[in-house]
């Protein structure tokens, strides 16, 4: 494109982290009107190559020329004031104030009497419409949106900052199509006004879609910067990962649609009538041995209520819940692991890791949560069990030691698939399991899926990437507002397409009323 | 989409951030119109008015500490550093120095302590917790060094107006039906309004409560956290040199034991009043009726005859049920 | 609140032996030897050891320090804990004194003394589990909690003694309550034995146990433990609990050294050294990770403290400064800006001398 | 909104008398005995009593009583104040609101004298005279020795202290003067450590500004070995410094009689009913020996 200077030039960039070389003289060029996507499989370095470049940590070797300046940050605030936006990848915003004051944090309109926030609010609400949330009010509590809204509005935040170079460190990792056109057309736009874009993400199609110019990285170290046209798919996965594509992408072709549900099963878990006020109008759902139940739709529409009122995170307040021919009541998490449930969130930093403990305590605390506080697990066992899951799912770096704070977001998620799977469960519930996931462990995560489906487990599997579900599920689940709309077995008749349509199609409100005065 | 439409059919809400300081508000409420009927003292304009004027030093204090408290941090230090200007002033007053001199003086004193609490907090990654204790004990000791005697203001001072009986409003032949004001309680209220457009009306502000929201956060979204923190704990050190002056000048003298265990009074405000001790939630007029409901407790436990030994019990036992009552109301709100 | 993520990468020690003693750790011992060399200038005789045959043990300097040191351990191996779970507990130093109150009214009403023990420290059990209920089951904030039983357990010791100093010291038959704060076993503080007894195996209970690793966790991130199925309510009420009960035994070292109750001073202010022994000894006031050697060594450093300011002779004035100055030098050395100084300049004059490179 | 109507306390006639006691609160030995004892007396003079105590001595929680008091126009106000200043404000509304204001124990130092109806209370400056006048007999030919004090600053402290000063011999050599904040306990530490730094130089007596201190340095000096040898004086005069000093742990208990309630109410009592009384009650305190100690301790009431 552009033959212009860079405007963000980092040469040579080292960082050390106790025990790890995170970045090893990596090279990175932003140009004006460019989205440049940063590449590199989990744990590669580029959230830490975006950190050291807005000055949260600090290099060890290297130099970050901007605008032509030798510039070294001190923090995110005075790379703001250089310019650079930044969304970090992990949902960094205060959820204990509104939407609106997050979106405008330190850039609040100001009247004569200080803060106007009527006008504040107003361009909260501007900022919000660019990202597509006309209908969110900028006075909703932060904690009462979804993830998926917080990183919208985390990205609404950084249009606020009249920046030069705009960060977007993995922002589709948790939405759906539409929020992802919508944000590309957000993306367009900024690009045509001049301003560099940097673009992490570990879809490829999104990539193909979005970038003109891309870097490789790959274990912390510089492979290549290319532009993107002329970077074959298959050689960029070989550049990535250092494995064959051909290798990757055999997974669930259809083979699993071929083995439609034997009505006369009894269900491992069935619920009936089964919901929450505020959260799920109440629904039915038969669960079956070695079968995954996959939940389809948007944003929002309540497929995380779903997995947690299975779960007991929150407390059903209608229907039933039977488990294994039994009738049972789960009002805790605690009590649904007794009966060989678990769930694996999708709110990873909140509700999943435990950022102080070590990768190996992580990894047991589920199976000692079940066996109780005074029968620890021999060190012996426990080694046993963290070696076997890290492993199988190739967590990296492979050392049970680290803290898990301190792990790549996508060996995180590894470390928590590894907690649930070391409680052996019977019903496995899985939301978002491969976000922000790479797509060499992507394959690995959905095989494992599959193979444990295939031992006799059973599974929900809820993920906001619609193909990922048709691909893997037996049956689909469509929810729709806050509805079970519809319950599809999954044969050839069913595609993404199909599913979409089914949720365009169905209309809730009327009937969303109607049982709400019930 | 679906949740903004229902609250807004749902009209007027309470905000749910604003339930614990309504409570406290309400409880407040019955708490004097208890007291008014089982003793009949409590709505007088002489109690109003002495409810004000003694607790002017203690609405400051909880003024200053509701912004720690609001980072979820926490100023131990403030009723040292009531002691330690008092004391600085006091002698200073004696040896002759003008009264605005001294104001200075004792304020500048109050900025030292809060700006090494800064420091300490800030640059050694001290935990506010540990760094205002230590401050504490450092103002009480130099409080102390410096003198350990009772020391009263010479006589024809320009001070003691300022905390002195005030203006009478409503001048009545018995004094307990008299509605008097003194300096000291206005300056409580600017500070109180001062305070108030301070976290409300100003980026510094939100910066604070982005804070206590969490803190990698506020840092990751580009916020001066750094200079914020020393602005709080300058702040809340400040705000305890003028509760000094208020205090000092009300009682025309000083003395280095002053304000022992008046930080903990001060956080019971803020806490009563609806702010959440772990930072995020919280309001500066929330904390000025939990000033009020802690001051008012003293008087009803000792006018219930509560025998001298279960006052401490009695008294723990009152907070306690507020707390829970709150507590209560909150969830039932929620629901 | 986490810590800005800046520092987080600087925190980690590298090597193994860094992780098993924590810089924490190091210094509070350079703090503890400096200390006893500034004693020893003083008082030449500070370390010397003597055999005191009228008490059976050891006597010096050094020996009275850590017979006081013994109720320091009791609460701030409580404290950490409770701080583990991002909780605190200010009610320990009127436990204390409830503890001892109850103690010392039943031996002057006749009570057993092997009852009197028992029931006290049972009072003091009843009260942290009340802590501890508040706080799990109602959910109110530690803080607030802890302070409201602070206030109340002070007037419980008044209410037990009728505001009195129970004194029970005359009480024939209190001896092993006498020996406990008193005695010497081997020659050394029967109590400052008996404490570390009890703080072995409040470390053997944490660590063969999963309960030391749940209640990190609780104290880390206490929704994701529940996630996890862990009780995050059971795990809080057990951290109180404990805490009151170690709390009776500090208060029945604290009354039984003198046989007598002082219902105001007894225990007054130690909950502060207790936090200040827990944060000295490198646990976090946030929560998480604990170190229960290290508290226990910020509870002998207090102890320390507290006998320097008696060996240098400081007017009682200037004691809580002299506090303040040695609490505030322990605690800088410990930030990691100071001890990575030296690490920060070099590598700040890597970076300028590869800046002037590319320039 | 005006609400005098409802007043429980008014003035009238021969309605029962109500008293408002400003005080310290139960603190243990002399002062739980001084506070009851005021308590009883009034009661029994057919006063109504109501009482307010402080928390952590602070003398803010006193100054709200006291208004409040005044507030409440009780009759006449007790005051047992934790400083000895900074009560001119509160004096002068009492006084407006013509209530009159009687001290016990601790005096307070005010502008105007009229302000205040009496004070009654021992005098601590004495009790001070008397451990010195004690130490100055025993030790003729001079000695070495410790004080320990109640916490810095307080007028209690300083008036003992004082009255030590003043008569204390110019051959009595004070070692070190610590503080051991009125507790039993730390008085045990601080003399444990007192007694090892100053081992070379024979200490020889131990004055306690109180009993509680009293007590724990003679355990001290007991587990040092040196009972007998270390003669230790301590002012209150509470039973269990009694006991100890039959038991030959203490040597000398001065008295600071907390039982002077009916001295007061009657005072009181004289004052409302118009009789003029004395501006200034000294109560009398005893000073004990073992031997006199031995005749008293069985009515000793605390
Ligand atoms: N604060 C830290 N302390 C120690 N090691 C760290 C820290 N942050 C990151 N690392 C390590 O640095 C490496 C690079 O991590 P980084 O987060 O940059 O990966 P990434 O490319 O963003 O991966 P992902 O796609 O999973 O987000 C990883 O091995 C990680 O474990
Ligand atoms: N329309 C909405 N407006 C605001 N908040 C919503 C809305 N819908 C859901 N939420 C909130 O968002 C959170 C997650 O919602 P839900 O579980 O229904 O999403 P989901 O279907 O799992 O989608 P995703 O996981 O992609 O966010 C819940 O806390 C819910 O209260
Ligand atoms: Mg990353
Ligand atoms: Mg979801």
């Amino acid at each position: 494109m552009t033959k212009e200077a860079p405007l963000v030039s980092m040469k040579g960039i080292s960082i050390e982290f106790p025990g790890v070389k995170a970045l090893d003289n990596v090279d990175l060029r932003l140009f004006p009107g460019e989205v440049h996507a940063l590449m590199g499989e989990n744990g590669a370095g580029k959230s830490t190559m975006i950190k050291a470049l807005t000055g949260v940590y600090k290099i060890n070797a290297g130099t970050i020329t901007v605008n032509g300046q030798n510039r070294i940050f001190n923090g995110t605030a005075d790379a703001q004031n250089a310019g650079i936006a930044t969304v970090y990848q992990e949902v960094n915003l205060c959820t204990n104030l509104s939407v609106g004051e997050n979106v405008m944090l330190g850039h609040e309109v100001r009247g004569h009497l200080g803060i106007n926030w009527r006008k504040t609010h107003e361009a909260a609400k501007g900022f919000l419409a660019q990202m597509g949330l006309t209908d969110l009010d900028p006075h909703t509590p932060l904690n009462e949106i979804s993830i998926a809204m917080q990183q919208l509005v985390a990205i609404a935040r950084a249009m606020v900052i009249d920046a030069k170079v705009l960060i977007l460190d993995e922002p589709t990792s948790s939405l759906d199509a539409n929020e992802v056109q919508d944000l590309f057309r957000i993306m367009r736009k900024v690009r045509d006004r001049g301003i560099a874009i940097l673009f992490v993400s570990h879809f490829l199609d999104q990539v193909y879609e979005i970038a003109d110019r891309m870097t490789i990285l790959r274990n912390g170290k510089f492979v290549e910067e290319t532009m993107v046209k002329d970077m074959p798919r298959d050689v960029l996965i070989t550049k990535m990962i250092g494995k064959n594509a051909d290798e990757l992408s055999l997974i669930g072709t259809k083979s699993r649609k071929e083995t439609p549900q034997a009505a006369t099963d009894r269900p491992l878990a069935s619920v009936r009538g089964f919901g929450r006020k505020g959260s799920i109008y109440p629904f039915d759902m038969d669960l079956f041995k070695g079968k995954i139940m996959g939940l389809a739709g948007l944003l929002g529409s309540g497929r995380t209520e779903i997995g947690r009122l299975l779960f007991g995170a929150d407390k059903p307040d209608k229907g039933t819940y039977t488990f294994d021919g039994k009738k049972i009541s789960i009002d805790s998490p605690a009590n649904a692991l007794k009966n060989k449930i678990a769930y694996s969130t999708e709110n990873r930093r909140d509700e999943g890791i435990i950022g102080d403990l070590t990768v190996r305590e992580n990894i047991i605390l589920a199976l000692q949560a079940t066996r109780g506080m005074f029968r620890p697990i021999p060190r012996k066992e426990a080694d046993r069990i963290v070696d076997k899951y890290i492993k199988e799912l190739n967590v990296r770096p492979a050392d049970p030691d680290r803290l898990i704070k301190n792990l790549s977001g996508g060996n995180q998620q590894k470390v928590l698939l590894a907690r649930w799977l070391a409680t052996d469960p019977e019903l496995l519930i899985l939301d978002e399991p491969t976000r922000g996931i790479d797509i060499g462990a992507k394959a690995e995560i959905q095989q494992t899926v599959l193979d444990l489906a295939a031992q006799g487990m059973s599974v929900v599997f809820i993920s906001s990437e619609l193909d990922e579900v048709v691909r893997l599920s037996d049956q689909i689940t469509v929810l729709k507002d806050r509805h079970k709309i519809d319950l599809m077995d999954n044969d050839d008749t069913v595609s993404q397409q199909t599913i979409v349509e089914d949720i365009a199609n169905t209309s809730v409100s009327g009937q969303s009323q109607g049982k709400e005065e019930r | 989409m679906m949740k903004k439409s229902a609250s807004r059919q749902a009209g007027f809400r309470l905000s749910p951030r604003a339930i614990p300081t309504v409570a406290a508000v309400v409880i407040f409420l019955l708490m004097l119109i208890m007291g008014q009927v089982l003793f009949g003292t409590y709505i007088r304009l002489g109690f109003m008015s002495s409810l004000f004027m003694d607790h002017a030093y203690l609405v400051i204090l909880a003024v200053a500490m509701t912004f720690p408290i609001l980072t979820g941090g926490i100023d131990l230090s403030v009723g040292a550093i009531v002691a330690i200007t008092g004391v600085v002033g006091v002698k200073l007053m004696i040896a002759g120095v003008p009264a605005g001199l001294v104001i200075v003086i004792m304020i500048a004193i109050g900025a030292v302590f809060g700006l090494l609490a800064g420091v300490l907090i800030e640059e050694f990654n001290m935990q506010p917790f540990i760094a205002t204790l230590s401050t504490m004990f450092l103002a009480r000791g130099i409080a102390s060094i410096i003198s350990t005697d009772s020391l009263n203001m010479p006589q024809n001072n320009n001070f003691s107006w300022i905390g002195g009986e005030g203006l009478k409003i409503i001048d009545n032949p018995k004094i307990s039906n008299d509605l008097s004001l003194n300096f000291g309680v206005i300056v409580a209220l600017v500070v109180v309004a001062v305070s108030y457009v301070i976290l409300h009306k100003t980026r510094t502000g939100r910066t604070i409560y982005a804070i206590g929201g969490s803190r990698s956060s506020a840092e990751l979204m580009g916020l001066p956290v750094k200079r914020t923190q020393y602005v709080i704990y300058l702040t809340s050190a400040v705000l305890a040199s003028i509760a000094s002056i208020v205090y000092v000048a009300g009682i025309g003298s000083a003395k280095n034991t002053m304000g022992v265990g008046w930080e903990l009074d001060a956080v019971a405000a803020v806490v009563i009043g609806g702010t959440l001790i772990t930072g995020g939630y919280g309001y500066v007029l929330g904390s000025v009726i939990g000033a009020l409901v802690r001051s008012i407790i003293d008087p009803l436990t000792s006018d219930f005859g509560v025998p001298a030994e279960a006052v401490t019990i009695v008294v723990g036992l009152m907070i306690l049920v507020f707390v829970i009552l709150q507590r209560l109301v909150t969830f039932v709100r929620k629901e | 609140m986490s810590k800005p993520a800046k520092q987080q990468s600087e925190d980690e020690g590298p090597s193994f032996l860094r992780r098993i003693f924590g810089n924490q750790l190091i210094w509070s011992v350079v703090a503890f030897l400096a200390l006893i060399v500034v004693c020893t200038l003083v008082d030449h005789s500070f370390l010397s050891l003597s055999y005191n045959p009228r008490t059976g043990g050891l006597a010096g300097p050094l020996i009275t320090m850590i017979q006081e040191s013994a109720r320091y351990l009791m609460i701030a191996t409580g404290m950490t804990l409770v701080i583990s779970t991002s909780g605190i507990d200010l009610s320990v130093g009127s436990l204390m004194a409830v503890a001892g109150a109850a103690a010392m009214q039943m031996l002057i009403n006749g009570v057993n003394v092997w009852m009197a023990i028992l029931i006290s420290l049972a009072v003091g059990l009843v009260l942290g589990c009340i802590n501890g209920a508040l706080v799990s089951i109602l959910g109110l904030q530690p803080f607030i909690t802890t302070l409201i039983m602070m206030l109340a357990g002070r007037g419980l010791a008044k209410v037990i003694t009728n505001g009195q100093n129970a004194d029970a010291s005359g009480v024939a038959g209190s001896g092993p309550l006498r020996w406990m704060a008193n005695g010497f076993i081997l020659g050394i503080p029967a109590n400052f034995v008996i404490a570390v007894i009890i703080v072995c195996l409040v470390g053997l209970l944490m660590r063969k146990t999963a309960a030391g690793m749940m209640i990190e966790s609780v104290g880390i991130n206490q929704e994701a433990s529940r996630m996890t199925g862990i009780k995050p309510r059971r795990i809080l009420f057990l951290v109180y609990a404990i805490s009151g009960l170690l709390a009776a035994v500090a208060g029945l070292f604290a009354t039984a050294s003198v046989m007598r109750v002082d219902v105001v001073k007894t225990g007054q202010d130690l909950e502060m050294y207790a936090i200040l022994a827990v944060v000295i000894g490198g646990t976090s006031l946030l929560g998480g990770k604990f170190s229960l050697l290290g508290s226990a060594f910020g509870a002998v450093i207090i102890a320390m403290i507290r006998k320097t300011i008696i060996t240098l002779g400081i007017d009682s004035a200037a004691t809580p400064a002299f506090f303040a100055v040695v609490v505030i030098i322990i605690c800088v050395m410990q930030a990691p800006k100071v001890h990575n100084a030296v690490a920060e300049f070099k590598r700040r004059r890597a970076m300028r001398q590869s800046a002037e490179v590319v320039a | 909104a005006c609400g005098s109507s409802g007043s429980s306390s008014s003035k009238g006639g021969d309605k029962q008398k109500t008293i408002g006691f400003v005080a310290v609160g139960p603190e243990g030995g002399f002062r739980t005995a001084n506070e009851n004892d005021l308590k009883k007396a009034f009661k029994n003079a057919g006063f109504n009593m109501i009482y307010s105590p402080t928390q952590n001595n602070d003398q803010q929680k006193q100054i709200q009583a006291f208004n409040k008091f005044v507030n409440d126009e009780v009759d006449a106000i007790v005051l047992s104040s934790t400083e000895d200043s900074g009560w001119d404000e509160s004096l002068k509304k009492a006084k407006e609101a013509e209530i009159p204001v009687f001290l016990v124990d601790r005096n307070v130092q005010t502008k105007d004298e009229s302000l205040v109806a009496s004070h009654i209370g021992p005098s601590n400056e004495w009790a001070g005279q008397q451990a010195a006048e004690f130490v100055n007999k025993n030790f003729p030919d001079g000695a070495n020795g410790l004080i320990l004090e109640g916490p810095a600053g307080l007028s209690v402290v300083k008036d003992r202290q004082k009255g030590w000063d003043s008569k204390i011999g110019g051959n009595i050599k004070v070692l070190e003067s610590q503080s051991a904040n009125w507790s039993t306990d730390e008085a045990k530490t601080v003399t444990a450590g007192l007694l090892d730094k100053y081992k070379s130089q024979n200490v020889q007596f131990i004055f306690s500004q109180n009993d509680e201190m009293g007590l724990g340095a003679a355990q001290a000096v007991d587990a040092a070995g040196l009972k007998g040898k270390v003669k230790i004086i301590t002012i209150d005069g509470t039973k269990p410094a009694l006991k100890a000093l039959i038991d030959g742990d203490l040597s000398l208990v001065i008295e600071y009689n907390p039982l002077f309630g009916e001295t007061t109410a009657k005072t009181v009592k004289d004052y409302l009913d118009g009789k003029k009384v004395k501006k200034n009650i000294v109560i009398d305190s005893k000073v004990f020996t073992a031997d006199e100690a031995k005749k008293v301790i069985d009515s000793r009431a605390y």
